[in-house]
């Protein structure tokens, strides 16, 4: 068998290069690969391009940073009842990152078509929203005579998916407990697949119950293990959202470094 | 007293009643009101209906009722996880009858603008984007939406941005519910506190409102649904909706 | 919740009119819905669709039987040791039933534009296969000028999906164990859903592992519990391919009502 | 003794010899000896492999060999159930190094028909189709088939049907094994009882045969491999595999 994929979250990161383009995982605060961002940050990676349906504290974080040059987005907010994401509206507004903003079935029709291997893929909807021309979307006429149009999105291939997850064995293995959002998809489309684990599991584990591996060990690039790694964010069923603290990070007055000094990964000795 | 509304009761029993017997209705991501439309039929209505959201969660009973309208406890005693591609694919292919989104502009066709407060390129707000609307909205049997502020900043007679076109079913806000008929939103009911005028007044577009009537007062199960989902008024508070 | 959509097997094969496209679950000898397809045969059903990427003894009895008209198929065979499917065979021979013949994946293009709600899918391949001439399909142009000509796939959008699964709740929820082959894409294309399950399993059951559960009960019309249902196929981890009765089947000088006589639904009290 | 080849060992090990080192190897339906050679190549060389199957299997390690190579049991101790969309999809784009298919005939590109025998439309013998080929063949790295008769009704100067174009990388018979070549399958070698002249006389096309040589013998760890999983010689004599 394949030598283990585990190594620490300074290494994960490493991986990715200025100006990569990365696919992350999750949705708003929960099950976000939130460690790794900062981990990105700590080591002043520049000129990401990122791409998520429904981005917020990851975003917004990197946006704070001076991390990020563009965004291809489906909604991007705090959610909860902290709205919009305040670093990344003003990012936009002032024109400091480039938003391709998309409908997050749009970006999700992106990525199928790099998963299957097609230029473009299909997708419903989208017909009378101002989102096609502003994309310059081609509209394709059914060949079967149907007399229908459809919209078709390019192919969106991310250079990185980076994923948390709940429980990964040594070869990268990686599974998933409640809904894996839009994971499936990213660690199809993407180049490389990276995953931060809470918890590393028995290879057993995994062959007793296959049926649960929502990426299998030979797809993934590398795996660190970081418990409590989606914080702020929740990571069900281990934890829920630490709202305080997602309203001190919130509050302009407070600093980035007091909220990254907060970190769980930090000071935690990881399994490497 | 049930039989009077707070402008809170008001949009979430009101997002409630468009469910119906027997379907497939959708709650998502940033939409407090509409899962709590979505939990209290459950617990206000006799019929039965399949409810499914964000979470992946199929008619769940979740242990608590989550400040995230995402938050994964949605899917709590759902015997499936029905994640995003399986409910976006339900949606396209014309099995999805209610979907509830969000919208920060609505026009009098009930498209909607949940991009940017100005020019796009040069924007004055830039807004959360396009979302689910673009997609489910023309796909959708029926997609309701609500506004916590009526104005004609809010509800305008042209979009600074059409995210999603393909025209709400229905519209819920502070003093109003609107439905669509022929393409155009027209007035169903007004708040009982506000007035046909009112409405008008604070309304950026025109519409018909022959059938209007002030609103039926929330009824004993509807009250006690939401008091049940929001004991502490919790919700109520965190929301800050006025009535004017 | 919804009342219990356990039905009798009979009552399940009813629900399938003559004339009706009914896209059929597993892989040769694995997991087929056998039971069900021999209880259309009893019920003396009459110019089906078949649709399945590798059908083999379902596709192959039907033809037997006289109960097919036409069969959209990627491949056929009776595998192991059986090679061809002799009825099948002699069928497409004699021109008694008409043949779309498919590539296994161009057939799930067509059912993955039918569950995506678009008009037709891209496909990867084909370049260079009589395939794409013999089914007229048509070939599009990258719109975003990568030069690229990708074959797209009409939508196939079956009136039935019938799958044969380990365990069901009363409400219809359904989980495979194993591979679940093309039957996850064919739930997703097919009109209606239609489910014969070896086991009937408490809904707590499903709620404590909700991510086992491959169609959740909204989607499925209706279930019988046939223990053994896939015979004379596997249904792991249940049991095996029983080949010598497979063997049996194959012997054209045997009788078909002696095969159908030995099948486990025969007798059998079913739950209903 | 391990240097003599059988016509069943001579293929199964041949087809083995194709896998490399690190890369993502696929067998699929109605392929008992890809299954096979996948098998052989894990126990008798060094190096690892991501063996994936038609079952779901992702480095699976089965109790049991089975008859049928889509047998769940090939699924047996893998790590994930990596399904027939996900397999299909990680080919075609792009991430199959190495995909075993099945073919009727084969043509001097390494072309093949596995449809029909005769006119399509009107066949001597209707054959089981499609499968993966028409899109695996084109867009895995590398595909390699195998024929249990060489013959110039298998080995053939024209097809009676393109089901599958793209090209094979290697072709395996119980006589011979061919490479491509700038878009032409060469002989690269025969087996030591067979000849050039023999594989020549047997088939359909041309080829060139500047560097075939008679083939390697089987390896001690070849031989007990196969030996291992095939003890009683069932598969062996289930084939049925001539030299002539």
């Amino acid at each position: 068998m394949p030598t283990s994929k585990i190594v620490s979250l300074h290494d994960l990161a490493a991986l990715v290069p200025d100006g990569a383009s990365v696919a992350l995982g999750g949705s708003f605060l929960h099950r976000g690969p939130f460690a790794f961002v900062r981990e990105l940050i700590r080591q002043g990676r520049r000129n990401l391009e990122i791409v998520k349906q429904s981005p917020g504290y990851d975003i917004d974080i990197l946006c704070r940073a001076g991390c990020v040059a563009k965004a291809r987005a489906g909604i991007v907010a705090m959610e909860g009842n902290f709205g919009l994401a305040p670093w990344y509206r003003r990012a936009v507004e002032k024109k400091q990152i480039v938003l391709e903003e998309h409908a997050c079935m749009t970006l999700t029709a992106g990525l199928r078509a790099a998963a299957f291997g097609v230029p473009f893929q299909p997708v419903g909807g989208v017909h009378g929203s101002d989102l096609a021309a502003l994309n310059k979307w081609a509209k394709v006429a059914d060949p079967y005579g149907s007399g229908e149009e459809v919209w078709v999105i390019p192919s969106i291939k991310p250079d990185f998916a980076v994923i948390h997850a709940n429980e990964v064995t040594v070869h990268g293995d990686t599974r998933v407990y409640g809904t894996f959002n839009w994971d499936r998809i990213m660690t199809r489309a993407a180049r490389k697949v990276l995953v931060v684990a809470e918890k590393l599991e028995a290879v057993e584990a995994f062959q007793a119950r296959p049926e649960l591996t929502l990426v299998p060990g030979f797809m993934v690039e590398a795996v660190a293990i970081v418990p409590g790694g989606a914080w702020p964010g929740s990571c069900w069923p281990s934890y829920e959202v630490d709202y305080p603290e997602v309203e001190r990070y919130m509050d302009t007055e407070g600093s980035l470094d007091e909220h990254m000094a907060r970190a769980p990964e930090i000071g935690v000795s990881q399994v490497a | 007293m049930p039989d009077a509304w707070s402008p809170f009761s008001y949009i979430v029993t009101n997002l409630a009643r468009f469910i119906r017997p027997g379907e497939v209705t959708f709650s998502g991501v940033n939409s407090t009101p509409a899962m709590l439309a979505c939990l209290l039929a459950k617990r206000a209505y006799d019929f039965d209906f399949t409810y499914i959201n964000v979470a992946g969660g199929v008619q769940p009973s979740p242990s608590k009722i989550p400040i995230s309208s995402s938050d994964p406890v949605l899917a709590e005693g759902s015997n499936a996880i029905f994640a995003n591609e399986d409910f976006y694919d339900l949606c396209t292919r014309g099995g999805m009858d209610l979907c509830f989104l969000g919208a920060a502009q609505v026009d009098g066709e009930g498209r909607t603008n949940v991009s940017a407060i100005g020019d796009w390129h040069n924007p004055k707000v830039r807004l959360p984007g396009g979302g689910g609307g673009a997609v489910m909205l023309p796909t959708a049997r029926r997609a309701v939406t609500w506004r916590t502020e009526h104005s004609k900043r809010t509800m305008v007679e042209k979009l600074d941005f059409v995210t999603a076109s393909g025209g709400m079913h229905g519209v819920v806000t502070p003093i109003a519910v609107f439905v669509k008929r022929d393409r155009r939103l027209v007035l169903q009911s007004w708040h009982p506190e506000s007035s046909l005028e009112e409405v008008r007044e604070r309304t950026g577009f025109g519409f018909e409102a022959d059938d209007a009537v002030a609103t039926p007062p929330p009824t004993e199960r509807e009250a006690a649904a939401l008091r049940a989902l929001d004991p502490a008024g919790t919700f109520e508070r965190d929301a800050r909706i006025r009535l004017r």
